[in-house]
């Protein structure tokens, strides 16, 4: 199963044009509000929610193709989560303006909420069910932003867990659906830090010749195109999966190989990124990190590689090793 | 900027059932005893008599035509297969080649009298082939090789020596590289070589054993002196052996070998560390499943595009990158997390995954020739 | 074969009482509030009035001359003042280049009259010095430099840009490397530079931030516009600033900033984890230790070899390469035993070493420039 | 502290002489009977203990040296399990010819013996004491050869525990000692390695030119060098401590420090190593195997890195963040 043609090319053509470091650089701390209207204007901030409940239909491939892009382009607008967040509110009406997703933990009496700080609403998810609550009615009690400059805010868990209407969504629904937009988001963070590095490559001399000649550089090239690869990989098994199996508990499993995998991705993309690009690649005003913060920032939020990684190997592990196989041939679901 | 594509792909529904077929049949296989499980069997573990059993279950030569007695069936039906019996540790070395290349190439390349007298024994699981190839010295850089054919009457007469051909002592044919025009005539280091189908009991064979670290004798040395090879073993055209080698390399690296081969020591550490797993240690076999499933997608995607007639050989060159190396990795984590001594058949696996594991990153091409490859794709020179 | 040496050494006994007496000062400053640890405080956090206490006790300038006003120890003695300092993530960024390089390179090279005029108060943590080395484009290939001084009435006059001067808004001085005879009069790429003492407050001089990902402003762009220096403030000979420049590589390389400069997350992460880790969380932390352990034993050989006379350029490379690498691996290691969110002391330390980790492997010599270096002294070329 | 340097130059030249290729190969499954009795001639194999008690004397530095020369040159004999296993045998005669040493935990039925096939006695070590038996004397359950082809048996634990004399030194301590004679042996190994690595890539051509000027291959040496440099120092450090600190809780520590370290530079080097020389260090007739594999059998034998990592990592978890550095600093000991 693939995303719609004409949906790609209309965000990547959007974000293509609007997203300039610039306006990245502006928008750290809060939001480009401005971007934010224009995705909205397209109707590119409810897909995924069906056209009877007021959103723009579409599939779970295309949803994953617009956060996807936002994640290649740096998109300083909550769109991952305002997206996954809505798909919590079923049968009830989606407000407009930016989601944020709150994961309800009951080990913890304050929760860190993601983009909470230009959220208009947010969508909390506790064993109690599923709660929608205005910001500017939650009591705030801390605020701050991730590596990248995405503001996230802290709120006690009981203001979070008042009005929630029964579901059967709990919080470690909300955290996979957290992971599973981050796993997007990171896939094209990934995929452009690739392009990114082979440009500069070719670009920049040392020595008197291009560094992409030194073959040091061109094996870090390779490795990292193969992480970013498996990566989106790894994503693409989920999507196909989550969209397609009737089977629920394999959505959880194939969400945490997406993630993990894609904090895995960060460390080796990352490292050899930077180290490709040298002192030029570390300044603020170099493309690249606003590529490389964001994926240091996702790959902690909604539980790291590690953390999902053993909820994977948990699965795996209670399953025994005669399991493993026929679990990993279902995915992905073998399509006509 | 040129980037490495891996469309989304799956595998049809079509070889849904075919899976379940071959994990019966293995099921039972496993439950009489007729094999125990181990590591890289598609390289160490020589078993006629298994290949036969698969031939007659009509799992071999599965996408070959039915004119030459294949079933007519899809590459991905025979991905599937392979799969299945990577992912089980079956022995499976005898045919291998036969299967997954030296059948395809006679089927392209060869002449019609060579596909009439080959191919049915082996779909059958009776005739095995290996690769004839390398040569002492040449390395990863194979155009250098010096083996020679010259025309003689009714055919040619080769001489040389190729290494690294495995189970050439156990297997009846090897598709072999060797030059027709000597590199000063040919013009190019590439051009003026040829492929032909050569007996490895003509007379002027030599076989030697090449034993390796692992203690296996799987390679062997084949020195040929004067050996006839009719004219109807000349594959394809003469002179167009490099390309018609080239050709197949993106075969050859994208299949499931690459990273399963070492998936039965997985599918046992898993049991060996138990229903409760400490959260480091269910971390590190989570990681494990998260890189072998996300690989498996890539391969899927190669396979599905080279079936739809594209020629991915960089995108095979990663998979085969990365997959290696996560089959070595697999050995790494295994060891640590159960320490020896406490279960010989886990040693056993254990043994068979760190001793071989020099080779996974060595044969087919080396990683550091396959990471060249890739980022060439990518667009630096 | 040559090999690299790391010739058994040890600190000597005199450095034990030093050792405690530096511990003592530090406990009782963060009893009294002075500074939380940091990571990597040697480039970023820079204090004055700590610098200033660290003079008054004693513990800056320790190797240097007493006729100039230091302390007539040894290296060994600054090497352990330096280890305690960087263990305990004192914020010692004002005085580091001054201790570490400026100091030593005044002494050895300087004028007469610049060493009466700033040693001592280099000595009492009050004068700070900055490093005027990189420019725009030099990259890894120092020796391209392009800034100049020309000869101008008793003194000189600068011009030029360097880069990656750390410090520089906050220190008064820099030694800066400059050409004084054009390349084609030099005849060789690293013939006709010198080094220069230069005010950073003088006319002429523009400071401009860069900032760098992790948002700190630590580093700065210096433009020199016909900035005048005095004659005595010539670094040694005429022409001769490249040899003195990589004769302080060894120096600059081997510290132990470069494996320490993460360890007070190591010590945080291990009260995160608890006295009773997993037999996994248990075995990742102590391999860091042992790491560490291991590094620190081939820095002090290196320590002890350069107090001994000798120039172990090769051996302080691989350190470099390798305790930077754990630098940044303890960062990773550290994010994912202990998820975010829970202490933001902690978070805070990890923060400052996932952001700071790519400064970690390409800050005085890439890694990959040291792996060159040693390979080389391996024999391979 | 460093070792005797007459005994460094004798047993160096003593192994270069004997230790070739062909013996070792022909050793394999069994031990080299001459080479052993040429070093029990030369006395080197009971230095380290005392004269008066038959020994050749000599400091614990010596006994590295020899130990990890062994090392160096494969030299297919149990030198360094004698050396260390005799330390146990205080006030006891010391037999002649070959030892074994059983680590007699209590969690196995059954304990495997590194190089049990061709000692003439082993020296069990059970929370009873420590007791010295002929291998003769022992029921034999099973045996077979480490990876290297060195000969192991497994006896019952209670076989082993019986006539022990009671001592202060139980399993654990024959455990480190056991550790500690392999992160010699492997210290050796290491770099020797290294050195056959840069040997071959000078020798070797490929695409009309030696390997050692690909870059690649440069920085895969000088990784290699830097893992069997610091598997040295960990191994000097324990050398000094142990030789030199009161404090006996310290010894195992940098035991574990130092057997982690060679077990984690295998990896590393093992992998690189056979990289760099390719097809031809993978057959059975090339040099490089005989060291390759040693260090892999070694590394699982005694407590493999990661047991030991976890004793290192214990120990200072349950010490506390702020002990670290203090530990730290006390190894190496500081010495005039």
């Amino acid at each position: 199963m693939r995303a719609d043609d004409l949906l790609v090319e209309t965000i990547e053509g959007l974000l293509s044009k609007e997203v300039t470091p610039e306006r990245i650089h502006a928008a750290e701390g809060g939001m480009d509000a401005s971007l934010w209207t224009l995705l909205e204007d397209n109707g590119l901030t409810s897909v995924g929610v069906p056209e009877s409940a007021g959103g723009m239909g579409g599939t779970l491939h295309d949803l994953g193709a617009i956060v996807r892009a936002a994640g290649r382009h740096g998109a300083p607008v909550p769109i991952g989560d305002t997206l996954v967040a809505a798909t919590f509110l079923t049968g009830a009406a989606i407000p407009s303006g930016p989601l944020a997703l709150a994961v309800v933990r009951n080990d913890r009496p304050v929760i860190r909420i993601p983009w909470g700080g230009v959220a208009q609403h947010v969508v909390a998810v506790s064993d109690d069910g599923v709660a929608l609550h205005p910001v500017g009615s939650m009591p705030i009690s801390a605020h701050g932003d991730n590596y990248a400059g995405e503001p996230w805010i802290e709120v006690p868990a009981d203001a979070l867990r008042a009005g929630a209407r029964p579901s059967n969504a709990g919080p470690s629904h909300a955290q996979g659906a957290g992971a599973f937009a981050r796993a997007m988001l990171m896939a094209g963070a990934l995929e452009r830090i690739v392009d990114l590095s082979v440009q500069y490559a070719n670009e920049r001399e040392q020595f008197g010749k291009q560094i992409g000649k030194f073959q040091t550089i061109q094996h870090y090239l390779a490795e990292m195109a193969g992480e970013a690869a498996a990566a989106g990989g790894a994503l693409d098994t989920a999507l196909d999966v989550a969209s397609s199996s009737a089977d629920t508990e394999q959505h959880i499993l194939v969400i945490a190989a997406a993630k993990a995998y894609a904090g895995r991705a960060v460390s080796t993309v990352n490292r050899l990124a930077h180290q490709i690009h040298g002192a030029i690649g570390f300044t603020d005003e170099h493309r690249l990190q606003y590529s490389t913060r964001r994926l240091w920032a996702w790959r902690d939020e909604f539980g790291s590689e590690s953390e999902w990684a053993a909820v994977l190997g948990r699965a795996v592990a209670s399953g025994g090793g005669d399991a493993l196989w026929p679990t990993l041939t279902r995915w992905p679901a073998a399509v006509a | 900027m040129a980037r490495l594509s891996f469309p989304p792909a799956a595998l049809p529904a079509s070889t849904e059932q075919l899976r379940l077929d071959v994990r019966d049949f293995l099921a039972k296989e496993i439950a009489d005893g007729a094999f125990v499980p181990r590591c890289d069997t598609w390289l160490s573990q020589h078993d006629p008599s298994f290949s036969a059993k698969l031939g007659a279950a009509g799992f071999l030569g599965l996408p070959w035509s039915k004119e030459y007695g294949g079933h007519g069936r899809t590459a991905l039906d025979r991905f599937v297969v392979v799969e299945e019996l990577l992912a089980h540790g079956a022995p499976i070395a005898a045919h291998w080649v036969s299967d997954r290349q030296s059948g395809p190439s006679i089927l392209k390349h060869g002449t019609e009298e060579a596909k009439r007298e080959l191919i049915p024994d082996m779909v059958a699981g009776k005739i095995f082939f290996s690769i004839g190839m390398s040569e002492p010295d040449s390395g990863s850089d194979l155009a250098s090789i010096r083996s020679t054919a010259t025309s003689t009457g009714g055919g040619w007469l080769l001489n040389g020596t190729k290494v690294w051909t495995s189970q050439a002592h156990n297997n009846h044919f090897f598709i072999v590289l060797v030059r027709t025009t000597p590199v000063a005539e040919a013009g190019a280091k590439h051009a003026g070589m040829s492929q032909f189908v050569m007996d490895l009991r003509a007379p002027g064979v030599d076989i030697r054993p090449i034993r390796t670290l692992n203690g296996h004798h799987d390679f062997n040395e084949v020195v040929m002196t004067d050996v006839f090879v009719p004219e109807h073993y000349l594959m394809g055209t003469l002179g167009n052996g490099w390309a018609q080698v080239i050709g197949e390399l993106a075969f050859e690296r994208s299949g499931p070998e690459r990273y399963l081969s070492t998936f039965p020591l997985l599918a046992a550490l898993i049991d060996a560390v138990g229903p409760n797993p400490s959260d480091e240690a269910a971390a590190q076999i989570g990681m494990l499943v998260a890189r072998l499933s996300a690989l498996r997608r890539l391969c899927i995607s190669v396979a599905v595009s080279l079936d739809n007639g594209g020629l991915p050989v960089t995108e095979a060159a990663l998979v085969k990158d990365m997959g290696t190396r996560l089959e070595s990795e697999i050995g790494e984590v295994a060891r640590q997390l159960v320490p020896p001594g406490a279960n010989p058949a886990f040693d056993q696996l254990v043994g068979d995954a760190v001793l071989s594991a020099p080779g996974f990153t060595l044969r087919g091409g080396t990683n550091e020739i396959l990471r060249g490859i890739v980022a060439r794709e990518l667009g630096v020179r």
